[in-house]
This record gives C-alpha cells, sequence and structure tokens, in this order.
C-alpha cells in the first residue's frame, strides 16, 4: 500500500508539472479545504480531509461537479496552527475563480477567519465546531455552523443522561464531570454546562486537561475519588486514547462516559482495545460506508486509483464527517447557483445558498446518503439549523460505531439566549449592526 | 571595487560612531526604507500584507527583543511566547477598558506592562544561569498561559477564552480589524519596527549594551570592573519583554486580530522566535531581520514550489518542508555558526576586497 | 611617552589589610594576614603558587569574603563589599587569566571600564539624544586618551577574542585604567609574555604610577621584574605572612629563601 | 489517607515516566554538552520504527510478507537508533565539534525537525496502537481486595526504569566504553590525549540514548498508541532534567519522582482551587524552587567560579 502511495506521488508529481502549467481557464467552483495531516492532530485530521476530497472527486468524475460545474478543490495545510491558516486563507481566497467557501477545521482557524471572511464576502463553513454565536445570522451573515453546536450538544448530553436517569428531575443531586481540552474548543460547553446545572439541580465538576494530554493521571485520580455519576469529554487528540484507557483503568463505567463528537472516531477507541466497549459519544451523521454515496466513490474515484486515503478506511467517522460537509456545502453552492440562475456563482450567491439550503431526507435519498444524517434547514436568522444531536455507541468486538438513540432536539432555553447574549457582544465590540432578516 | 571605506574618513568620535559609518551602507539601507514607506503600500495586498510583510514584521520585532536578552545579555530565554500573551492581552484589556485611548499609546503600555512582567521572570537570572535559566523561563510561558486561559477578567468572560481585536484608528486609518487597510497596518507595524530597531542599535552601542555584553561575555569580571549584573540583567529583561510585548501586542490586534492562549502563544513560538535569534545570528539586530526572514519566508516558498509548482500533495509537501527546514537548519549552523548576520559580514569583507583577493 | 611625568609623591595609608583569615571548606587559604599599601605605592605580593597571593586580590576587591579581619579602603573600613561597589570606590584590577569580554571589539573592553562614571538613563541612550550622546563622546575621548597611551591606536576596532596574548593582557591593562582607579590591583601582568614583551609591561605600569600617580598592588612571579618595579614587597606562603618591607630587605629574609630554595617544603617553585 | 497515599504513588509512577525520557538527556548531555532536543522525536522515531516491524500494515510487512516478533523487533529497532546515532555523528556532531553550546542545541532542533518528517513520511501519521504484550489496566487484585488503584503498565515502567538505571550503571562502571565515556565526561581534552576517540564515544552514548528513547517509547506508546504527541513527552521531561541535575542519570531519576508527586498532589489538592490544570506549571515552578536554592540542580556538579 505505502509503496503504491510513494510511487502515486511520485507520479504527481511528473504529471502534474505539465499539467499545472497548461491549467484552463474555464470558471470552476473552487473551494479550499484548510486542511491538516500534519502535527500533533494528523490522526483525526486525515480521515476528515480525505473524506472531504473523496467527495468532491466523486462529484466530479460521477457529475461532472455541481450541476455540470468543475469543482477546484484545493487543500491547503495549516497544521492545526492559526498562523499557517491565515496564510493559507490569504492564499486561496483569491485562487482559480476566487475562493465560495472555506472549511476552516479548527477552533483557532475558524475565529480568524470570521472577520475577514465576512469583509471578503466568501461563507465560512464551520460544522458544528468554531464560534457557536456564530448561529445568530444576523451578526454573522457569512459564518454557518449548522447542523448543531457544542452547546446543543452540551445540552442533549445532559438530556440524555436524565432519560437514563429516569426523568429530568431525577438529576437532582447527581454529580457529573466534565473532562475538556484546556483550550477555547474545550471551554466551548462550560457556560451550558453550568446553566444546565443550575437548571436542573445537578453537580457540576470541571477538569481541564492540558495540550497535548499524555499524562492525565491526576484528572482521573480527581474521578475517581469524587465518583461523578457521568463524565463527558470534550477531548481532541491523544487526549482522547489516553482518556479512554484511563476511564478503563479506574473501571468508570464506559456506558456513563460520553465523548464530544471530536472524541467519537475508531482512533480513539482502539488504542484502548476490549475496555472501550461500550463508550457513547455524540454524533450527527453515521459512521460506516453501506451508502451508495460511498459505492461512488470507491467507483469513481477509488477505482481510477484518485482517491486521497485508504480504500478500507472510507466510511470511518471522521471520514463520514468530511463527506457530510462536503456534502452540504456542494449542496449550498447548488442552491446558490441554482437562486441566481448562475454557473458561475460569487462567494455572496453562495451565501445566499447556505442561508436558503434545504437538505431534506428525500434530497439525502437522492444523494445516495438515505439516513446518513438528519434533514437540515438553514436560514437567515438561524445558521445553527436544527440543532440536533444523537449518541453513537462503540462495539469493541465488531469494531464499530452505531447509533443508539434517536436525535434530540437541544435544549433551546438555555442556548439561545447565550447565543443572543454572546453576539450581542461581539456586534459591540466590532461596531457590527446586526442586519435585518426580513 | 564599490563597497570601500577608503577615503572616507572621520573628524569626529560622534561621526565614528554612527549607526552605519560607511557611506555604502546607508546608501544600502536608505534604499530599503524608501522601498518600504514609498513603495510597498502602493502595492500590498491582503497576501503579502497578512502571509508575508506583517508575519515577518512581528517576528522581527520579537526577535530583536529576544536578541537583546540572548543575543547581548547571554540570558537564553524560551518564555517568548508567554510575554507576547503578556503583550497581546495588556492591548485586548487596554482597548476594551479604555475605549478612547489612542492606539499608539496602547501598543506603548503593553510594551511597559510586559517589560514590569519581565523583569519579575527575570529575577531567577541572578541565580540561574544557562540552560538551567532557560529551562526555567518555561515556569513564565506555562505559568502567563496558563493564567490568561483561566482567568475570565483577561478574556473579558468570553465564552470560550478567545480574545477578539475591535477596530482602531491612529490618525484617521484602520489599523486593526477586518476593514483596515492592508497597507495601513503594514505600515503601523513597519514604524514600530523601524522605530524599535533605531532604538536598539543605540541601546547596544552605548554604555547599557556594554554592560549587557560584558555580562554575556564573562559574568564575573564584568561585576568586578564595577557592572552590576542586577541591574544589567534586569534591564535586558526590562527591554527584551518591552519589544516581546508590543510585538505581541501587534500579533494580536494587528496581524491575526484574534488569539487564544493555549495555541498562539504555546511553546512553540518561544521556540520559533529563539529559532530566528540563532539563525539569524545572537548579538546582531541586522541578524534578527535576516532570521525573520529565514524563518518565516522559507516555509512558505517552500510550500509554495513543493505545492503550487509541482503539485505535490499538502501533507507530503508539508513533511517534505519540514524535513527540508531541518536539514537547512542544520547546514546552516555547520556553514556558519554565528548565524546569517555573520555571513552577510563575510560577504561584506569580500566586497570590500574584491577584486583583489587579499 | 611624552608627557611631563609627575613627581611620584608616597603619602599616606590607603589600603590597610588587617587581620584576613580566609578559608574554603577546611582549607585555609589566608591567615591572619596584615600590611598595609600607602598612596602612589607599587606593592607587590609574591609567593610560591598557591600561596594565596591571587586570593588576597580577591578580598581586596570584594570578591572573596573573608571570614575574618578588615579592609580598610580610603579611610573606610568594611568586612564584605559588593565587588561592583568596590569597583565604584576605585578599585580596578586585571587578572591572572585574561578576563576580557571576548566578543566585543578592544574600544568597547576599555569603554566598559568607564560604564561606572555613566550615568545618563536608558530612554535618552535608546534615543541615542542630547545628554547621552554627549556622554558617549565625552568618555570616548577619555578612553582614546587610554588607546594612545597603552599604544593599542591599530586594534581599536578588533574583536579582543582575536589578538595575541599579550596585547589582550594590554588591553585588559587598559580596561582596568578607564576606570581612572585609585588602587589598581595587577594579577600576574606579565605572566607567559616574552622578554620585549615585559619590558613594555614594567614602562606601562611606571608610567602608570608616575603619570596618574596610581596605587598599584601587583602579585608577579618574576622576582627580577618585582625587585625592579616594587617600593616594597610583601611575601605568602600557604596562607601565611612571611616577610614585609622594601625588596632589599625580604630579599635577605631567611624565611622567605627557605620558601623560594624549598627548604622547608620541596614542592615550592621559583 | 488511602486516596493520598494512591496520589503520591501515582505520581511516582508518572514521575518514572517522565525520568525515561529524562534519562537520556542527560546521558547526551554528559558524554557530548549537547542539549539534545530531538530526544522526545527520537522516542517517537523508535516507537514508529518498532511499529512497523512487529505490525502487519508496515513496510516490513510489504517487503517480507511476515512481521517479526516483539523481542526481534526491539533489536532491530535498536540497530535503527544505532544508525540514526551514526548518522547524525557523521553529518552533524563532526562538523560542529568545539561550537558553543547553544550552536549544539540549536542542532538538534534542526534534527528534531528532521526526524519528525521523515518519520511522518516514512511510517505515516496514523494513531499506531503499539502492544508489545505490557500489561494494562489498573492492577486487579489491589483494587478488589484493598480498594488500591495502581497502573500495571506503570509499575512494569518503573521496574524498566529500575533496571535500565542498573544497566547503565554497569555499563558506565564495569565496561571500557564505559570508562571511556566517564572519561569524555569528565574531560574531553584529556580523554583525547589517552587516546579515546571522540567520535566513536559520540556514536556509543548517542545510540545507548537511542535505546533509552526506544525504552520511553515503548512505555508511552503503550499508553497513548504512537503518535505525533509522543514526541511532545520532551517537555516533560525538562522540569525534571533541571531539578535533578543536565549531569546526574539518579538525578533523572530522583528528579522526576519529584516533580511527578509534586505536580499530582498540587493538581489534585490545589487545581480544583485555583481552576485545574495547574500541572504544567507547576512542575516548573517547582524546579525553578529548587534552582532558586541549588543553582546547578539537586545532583549537578556544583557550578565554581574563579577568575
Amino acid at each position: 500500500m505505502k509503496f503504491k502511495m510513494l510511487t502515486r506521488a511520485l507520479a504527481v508529481v511528473a504529471v502534474a508539472l505539465p499539467v499545472a502549467t497548461t491549467a484552463a481557464e474555464a470558471y470552476e467552483l473552487t473551494i479550499p479545504g484548510t486542511v491538516y495531516r500534519t502535527g500533533p492532530y494528523a490522526p483525526n485530521g486525515i480521515p476528515w480531509a480525505n473524506g472531504v476530497a473523496d467527495y468532491y472527486a466523486m462529484l466530479n468524475e460521477r457529475d461532472g461537479g455541481i450541476d455540470g460545474v468543475k469543482i477546484n478543490y484545493i487543500e491547503c495545510e495549516t497544521a492545526y496552527n492559526t498562523k499557517q491558516g491565515v496564510e493559507c486563507y490569504e492564499n486561496t481566497k483569491s485562487a482559480g475563480s476566487g475562493a465560495l467557501a472555506y472549511q476552516p477545521m479548527g477552533t483557532g482557524i475558524t475565529y480568524q477567519m470570521i472577520p475577514k471572511a465576512s469583509e471578503d464576502k466568501i461563507p465560512v463553513f464551520s460544522m458544528g465546531y468554531g464560534r457557536t454565536s456564530a448561529a445568530n445570522g444576523k451578526v454573522f451573515p457569512y459564518i454557518f455552523n449548522f447542523p448543531a453546536t457544542y452547546w446543543d450538544q452540551a445540552s442533549v448530553f445532559v438530556k440524555y443522561i436524565g432519560e437514563k436517569e429516569g426523568g429530568m428531575d431525577k438529576l437532582k443531586g447527581k454529580k457529573i464531570a466534565l473532562v475538556y481540552h484546556n483550550s477555547a474548543y474545550g471551554k466551548e460547553p462550560i457556560r451550558v454546562l453550568e446553566e444546565a446545572a443550575k437548571k436542573h439541580g445537578f453537580e457540576l465538576m470541571l477538569l481541564a486537561v492540558d495540550h497535548p494530554g499524555q499524562e492525565q493521571k491526576a484528572t482521573w485520580l480527581q474521578v475517581r475519588r469524587e465518583r461523578p455519576d457521568w463524565v463527558m469529554m470534550w477531548g481532541w487528540g491523544v487526549m482522547n486514547q489516553v482518556a479512554i484507557k484511563e476511564a478503563a483503568s479506574i473501571r468508570f463505567p464506559m456506558d456513563h462516559f460520553i465523548g464530544v463528537w471530536w472524541s467519537g472516531s475508531e482512533n480513539d477507541v482502539m488504542p484502548a482495545g476490549d475496555d472501550a466497549n461500550g463508550y457513547l459519544s455524540g454524533a450527527f451523521h453515521a459512521a460506516g460506508d453501506n451508502f451508495r454515496a460511498h459505492d461512488d466513490i470507491k467507483k469513481y474515484v477509488y477505482d481510477s486509483g484518485k482517491g486521497t486515503g485508504d480504500r478500507d478506511r472510507i466510511g470511518e467517522v471522521l471520514y463520514n464527517r468530511g463527506v457530510v460537509a462536503a456534502m452540504w456545502t456542494a449542496e449550498a453552492i447548488r442552491t446558490g447557483m441554482r437562486i441566481h440562475n448562475t454557473k458561475e456563482p460569487t462567494g455572496e450567491q453562495v451565501r445566499d445558498g447556505f442561508e436558503a439550503l434545504d437538505v431534506d431526507a428525500k434530497r439525502l435519498a437522492v444523494l445516495g446518503l438515505e439516513g446518513f444524517t438528519y434533514p437540515v434547514k438553514v436560514t437567515c436568522e438561524n445558521h445553527q439549523g436544527p440543532g440536533k444531536v444523537g449518541l453513537q455507541q462503540w462495539d469493541a468486538k465488531a469494531k464499530k460505531w452505531s447509533f443508539v438513540t434517536g436525535f434530540y432536539e437541544p435544549d433551546d432555553d438555555i442556548i439561545q439566549p447565550l447565543i443572543a447574549e454572546d453576539s450581542a457582544n461581539y456586534a459591540k465590540e466590532n461596531s457590527i449592526t446586526p442586519r435585518s432578516c426580513n | 571595487m564599490f563597497y570601500r571605506e577608503a577615503g572616507q574618513f572621520k573628524t569626529s568620535y560622534t561621526a565614528d560612531e554612527a549607526i552605519f559609518p560607511i557611506l555604502q551602507d546607508r546608501f544600502f539601507i536608505g534604499a530599503i526604507l524608501i522601498v518600504a514607506f514609498g513603495v510597498i503600500p502602493f502595492f500590498i495586498d491582503d497576501y503579502w500584507a497578512n502571509a508575508i510583510l506583517i508575519h515577518f514584521l512581528v517576528y522581527a520585532l520579537a526577535a530583536l527583543g529576544l536578541n537583546i536578552l540572548t543575543g547581548y545579555c547571554g540570558q537564553v530565554s524560551l518564555g517568548t511566547g508567554g510575554f507576547m500573551a503578556v503583550g497581546a492581552y495588556a492591548s485586548y484589556k487596554l482597548v476594551t477598558v479604555f475605549p478612547e485611548m489612542n492606539f499608539i499609546v496602547v501598543i506603548l503600555m503593553s510594551g511597559f506592562i510586559t517589560a514590569a512582567v519581565g523583569v519579575f521572570f527575570g529575577l531567577p537570572s541572578l541565580r540561574i544561569k544557562g540552560f538551567y535559566l532557560a529551562v526555567a523561563t518555561l515556569a513564565a510561558q506555562f505559568f502567563l498561559v496558563w493564567l490568561f486561559n483561566k482567568v475570565g477578567w483577561f478574556y473579558n468572560y468570553s465564552p470560550t477564552g478567545m480574545i477578539v481585536s475591535p477596530p482602531r484608528e491612529v490618525f484617521g486609518f484602520l489599523v486593526t480589524g477586518p476593514d483596515a487597510h492592508p497597507a495601513a497596518r503594514y505600515l503601523f507595524c513597519l514604524s514600530f519596527v523601524v522605530v524599535f530597531a533605531w532604538a536598539a542599535k543605540n541601546l547596544v552601542r552605548g554604555r547599557i549594551g556594554r554592560n549587557w555584553m560584558a555580562i554575556r561575555d564573562m559574568d564575573i569580571a564584568a561585576e568586578l570592573i564595577g557592572i552590576r549584573p542586577l541591574e544589567a540583567k534586569l534591564t535586558a529583561f526590562a527591554v527584551s519583554s518591552f519589544y516581546i510585548g508590543i510585538a505581541g501586542a501587534l500579533y494580536f490586534s494587528v496581524w491575526l486580530g484574534t488569539a487564544e492562549p493555549t495555541e498562539a502563544f504555546d511553546i512553540n513560538q518561544s521556540f520559533f522566535v529563539l529559532f530566528i535569534v540563532i539563525i539569524g545570528g545572537l548579538g546582531s539586530i541586522m541578524g534578527s531581520f535576516m532570521g525573520a526572514a529565514f524563518m518565516v519566508l522559507l516555509p512558505i516558498t517552500m510550500k509554495s514550489i513543493m505545492v503550487d509548482g509541482f503539485g505535490f500533495a499538502v501533507g507530503a509537501a508539508k513533511h517534505a518542508e519540514v524535513m527540508l527546514l531541518g536539514s537547512l537548519i542544520i547546514l546552516f549552523l555547520i556553514l556558519e555558526p554565528h548565524g546569517l548576520a555573520r555571513l552577510w559580514q563575510i560577504l561584506k569583507e569580500k566586497l570590500r576586497r574584491w577584486p583583489f583577493p587579499y | 611617552m611624552t608627557q611631563p611625568a609627575l613627581k611620584r609623591d608616597i603619602g599616606d595609608t590607603i589600603l590597610a589589610v588587617d587581620n584576613i583569615s580566609l578559608s574554603f571548606g577546611g582549607v585555609k587559604a589566608l591567615q591572619n594576614i596584615s600590611f598595609s599599601v600607602n598612596e602612589h605605592e607599587v606593592f607587590a605580593i609574591i609567593g610560591p603558587n598557591g600561596a594565596g597571593k591571587s586570593s588576597m586580590l580577591n578580598c581586596i576587591n570584594g570578591f572573596y569574603h573573608p571570614q575574618e579581619g578588615t579592609i580598610t579602603f580610603k579611610g573606610e573600613t568594611r568586612r564584605q563589599v559588593r565587588p561592583s561597589v568596590a569597583a565604584r570606590t576605585g578599585i580596578a584590577r586585571t587578572f591572572q587569566n585574561i578576563a576580557l569580554f571576548k566578543g566585543m571589539s578592544t574600544l568597547d573592553n576599555i569603554m566598559t571600564g568607564r560604564n561606572t562614571k555613566m550615568s545618563t538613563n536608558i530612554f535618552l541612550q535608546a534615543l541615542h539624544f542630547g545628554p547621552a550622546a554627549k556622554e558617549e563622546v565625552e568618555h570616548r575621548e577619555v578612553v582614546e586618551r587610554v588607546i594612545d597611551f597603552l599604544e593599542i591606536e591599530a586594534i581599536r576596532k578588533t574583536p579582543v577574542g582575536k589578538l595575541p596574548y599579550g596585547m589582550q593582557k594590554r588591553v585588559e591593562l587598559g580596561r582596568a585604567l578607564a576606570a581612572e582607579p585609585d588602587l589598581l590591583l595587577l594579577d600576574e601582568p606579565m605572566a607567559g609574555m616574552n622578554i620585549e614583551e615585559k619590558q613594555d609591561m614594567c614602562r606601562f605600569i611606571l608610567d602608570v604610577n608616575d603619570e596618574f600617580g596610581t596605587t598599584i598592588v601587583l602579585i608577579e612571579h618574576d622576582m627580577g621584574v618585582v625587585m625592579d618595579i616594587s617600593d616594597r614587597v610583601v611575601v605568602l606562603d600557604y596562607g601565611r605572612k612571611l616577610a614585609e618591607g622594601t625588596p632589599d630587605e625580604v630579599r635577605g629574609n631567611q624565611d622567605v629563601i627557605d620558601a623560594y630554595l624549598g627548604v622547608a617544603h620541596d614542592d615550592a617553585e621559583a | 489517607m488511602m486516596f493520598f497515599l494512591e496520589t503520591v504513588i501515582s505520581g511516582l509512577m508518572a514521575g518514572v515516566m517522565y525520568s525515561l525520557v529524562a534519562l537520556g538527556f542527560v546521558l547526551i548531555f554528559k558524554a557530548s554538552g549537547v542539549f539534545n532536543f530531538a530526544q522526545g522525536v527520537f522516542a517517537l522515531f523508535a516507537g514508529l520504527a518498532l511499529y512497523d516491524f512487529i505490525s502487519m500494515d508496515g513496510w516490513f510487512y510489504e517487503l517480507f510478507g511476515f512481521a517479526l516478533p516483539v523481542w526481534l523487533g526491539i533489536i532491530a529497532t535498536m540497530g535503527v537508533m544505532v544508525i540514526v546515532a551514526w548518522l547524525v555523528e557523521l553529518l552533524v556532531l563532526r562538523h560542529l565539534v568545539n561550537q558553543e553550546p547553544i550552536i549544539l542545541f540549536m542542532s538538534t532542533i534542526g534534527l528534531a525537525y528532521f526526524l519528525e518528517g521523515l518519520g511522518d513520511i516514512l511510517f505515516g501519521s496514523d494513531v499506531k496502537p503499539l502492544d508489545v504484550g505490557l500489561p494494562s489496566g489498573a492492577s486487579d487484585y489491589l483494587l478488589d481486595n484493598y480498594n488500591f488503584y495502581v497502573e500495571k503498565l506503570e509499575v512494569v515502567a518503573a521496574l524498566i526504569a529500575a533496571a535500565l538505571v542498573i544497566v547503565l550503571a554497569i555499563f558506565f562502571q564495569k565496561t571500557r566504553i564505559g570508562r571511556a565515556l566517564r572519561a569524555v565526561a569528565d574531560d574531553h581534552q584529556a580523554a583525547l590525549s589517552v587516546g579515546i576517540s571522540l567520535r566513536m564515544i559520540w556514536v556509543v552514548v548517542w545510540s545507548v540514548s537511542g535505546f533509552v528513547a526506544l525504552v520511553a517509547g515503548i512505555m508511552w506508546g503503550s499508553k497513548s498508541g504512537v503518535q505525533f504527541s509522543l514526541s511532545l513527552i520532551a517537555l516533560k521531561a525538562l522540569p525534571v532534567l533541571i531539578l535533578g541535575g543536565f549531569t546526574s542519570v539518579p538525578g533523572a531519576i530522583i528528579g522526576g519522582l519529584i516533580i511527578g508527586v509534586g505536580e499530582k498532589v498540587a493538581e489534585i489538592y490545589a487545581g480544583p482551587f485555583i481552576g485545574g490544570a495547574i500541572e504544567n506549571w507547576f512542575a516548573y515552578m517547582l524546579a525553578l524552587a529548587f534552582l532558586l536554592v541549588r543553582p546547578q540542580g539537586l545532583f549537578g556538579e556544583k557550578i565554581i567560579e574563579r577568575v
């Protein structure tokens, strides 16, 4: 496999040289992807980037792009580093016929892009990550973070716990711990969980883990001492693997341990082996490769040797996250093109496409992703979509993630005021007048 | 042939002590300044400003600061990232608490606040030396980042701890925020860098600079001839932190616009600035600029060549780039351990003698 | 030297060492040493290796703090003094193993000798403006006089690390002179030099003494030199004082002869 | 009380894991005066190579159609590390003899970059679950009978670290090469003048620290899978290093134990009151506090100042 990859890389060098110089001037839908295939978070970044790249490649091969217009997907390596993200953004924003949408992949990079892309009128699709209050489309006209944010997710976890305990009123007096990556990303759910703790009367225990998180003895000893009823985790990279192992070591029940959707991939549970059995994580799309879209990826992309990753890793959780991100982006572009009736859309028109995005079950079926995720509808005010989150569970024997719940609605009583407050702060600090959506 | 000082006689000590005693050097620097101030602003775009020029200027300034401490005073520090964070958070607090404050004052104040913090963390240097001190400064690095990450007051209690730089004007031109014109932001940074590079040069050729270098070269002898180690080391920490603080403030407010302590000011930042200083040349003002150019531009150039030129896959290109960078660092150290500044000097020597080899 | 030489005029006691004892752990480096040095005198400390000569100098300028005894300089008695304070009160020195600042030029090295006399603050210096620039030039003039005096004009801008040994010794003397000290401590100023270099150095030492009237305390192994140039000599051996007096008196002292000829112990050297 | 004991023991165990990394730094610093920043990357590289030899999806399997048994894989990896040491001497150190410490330090950073890139290109960036048959999880016996929690892997690590120190001690005291190493550590010039080949010594000492890196790589790799983050454990070793002294093997061990216990106790007992995640800076502050009392570290050679 590796020999093949190496020879292929060499072949690409040899072939790409003349191709690059003779690139046609024809309009292409330029979509940059700021990916990270290197650095400490590469194990997570690679499958994700592969999913995105493969889906676009499949659209190009199968349909000749979006509505017949070819997609020009440009990867730019950031190593999950904001500074390199800046370079990538500036480098790609006017590439080809001009960037149509960004998927920043990374909290820091998203924050960095938010003001710039808004200024440059290029939509940013930070799918479920980045600045949660960007859900307020009035203040953040170019930023989209559907289908659900970290805040939605935190509130859904609380709901799930309540359900398992036998009702939300049973949460009173319970102890829930949050083990989080000590960064902007990891701190995101704290506000919501604090509100929820007040509302439902449970006790919240906060345990920060510093990057990279190879050593978590102190954290898990505290869990062992305090014996929380449930543990949630907002982890990333090596932190996930170590946390799951440590939790197993202190015999914390895995089915009371819920990870955010970035703590719920195959990478995270594999090193713990059988001990990880029963571990839960949030999700808004399915795992596995038994969808028609995946078949098409294999058929149109991998069979002709154009795949970016290993064929047998298609369908992993993070790969599918890349696929779903690419799918929604493509659908938004398609919507924008149809609204404005153009084959050469601009960033602004694609933004309109995002705001009119409506990928329902029927559309999913057409795309070959029936049941892959839930229907999403985005509007001018609401950029976070339905905000629904389900829970998946790891089966260590079958080495498979599968859904154990349906999709829960988030607790908007808590979340909406917070979004309003935070986006109002942003608007005030940056002298933005919220636009009207009527 | 063209680069010689023969015939240029100094008639006063003042002339002899000028920053650029040789006429050709003055022309050269003058030309660079004219291009930097008079030409580039008309051609600058977002890419050049954000990806290259401001990026370069910020790091050149930080490297100047570290070079004062490490190159001139001989105190190795790995706390640069932490001190940049102090500058960044100071500027953030100042602009949000005193929205009316002139932005130049904000930046300068951030520098002074950082200087105070730097002096505090410089105190152990009176007892601890060499690599021990270097690792001890990591205590500052980790503690400061933790502090800014944990204490809500510093980030105005935003839910994630991210800070975002609000738009501010200088002389009627926006210099921060997304609407600021790249030329305005570039010129703002450039002015700071030029003024402070000049000030640094003045410092290192005067009494204070000699005190620093004496401490660096032989601290005991320095003390025996009457130099107070306390004063010399702490002024070095103060001045160095002042520069680094300003670099941090510009880094956050003008360049990136947002920052998060654990990523923007992590330990890699400290190492990166140290690399710049060593590659550029310890104890050289010019070297700080050359090192910054090397470390900032080289990866971008290599990336452009490999990805845009040869169509490498981005991941493989990044790996190759990291390998190449590593090899180049080693190669440069073998060729000239005293950095690019020394190479430049040797080149000038050669030029001076050209066309005669001796 | 073309300038008219000052008349040397031995004055009152400028430095009095009183009952100094110094030990490192169990090793007694100095035991109950007392002597005094008069103003404008050339005073030599001699003795075999390990006699405690350098330790004595280190006590005088505050690098070592003796456990017992006092040192009186210019009428001020102190037991523990910081080296930098000693330097500021007018004690300058050179070192047995050259202690120049290798990365700096000859000029800068000698300028450091003036640093204790400069006073403009950091902000003026950063701007190199007004008083700061003026001060720099004033002190530069003094330093240039020292450079003239030591005949090292040609190496003014050379980094001292690149200079030959003899020259480095000379620059080190220059750095000490630039401080315009009242008391100059020279630790083996002629060690490792050839005859010509030694002659030069002797000339400089005597000229300094003559012209500036600087009191000099020196350590030297070359007996010929010591006997020629010093006014008085103190002899140390194993941390104790053997004798004190004019060169002639010391030369005739039996203890000193024994120590040097190895009667008492055979590891001594001349 | 029981819990405090658990904390202390976990701290000691974590400390041993840090010591394993610090040990590699000390060996190289002692013998060649180089502060080897690449030590963490060495551990990563060794882990990657080992995984490659013993797993079914590496180059080795691809080339020969079978994977090596663990013990053979360890030997083969050791071979790789010796080659790396030899290349480092040949291509880097040889050309930087007599340079200042900071230049040598910088060159090892270049080396770290190079090996990072090379490791990624050769072995890929995925998480590689390393299983060399070390036990994992808590000790069931203690947990069931005494409700006392000790991690088995860490007990093994402690035993291995102890064995490693004994082996190193024997190596340094009893073998000819070991004596030569000590001679070089004491005085380069003198060692050269009695006919010890500095180059050979450097290759040997870098190989030995490559071996230590391999052990560290196995331990940490078993804990979290072999992945890029492994190279960052070097940062955990630095406070251990300054606390113990750059030149002392026992210092690396004792320093590790002090740091390990100190940071765990601080995190668990003080952390919750000031926001948590204080481990990292606390370790450095602890080391700093020690340094203020003993500037050369706990066991470092005393710095004698003279003129």
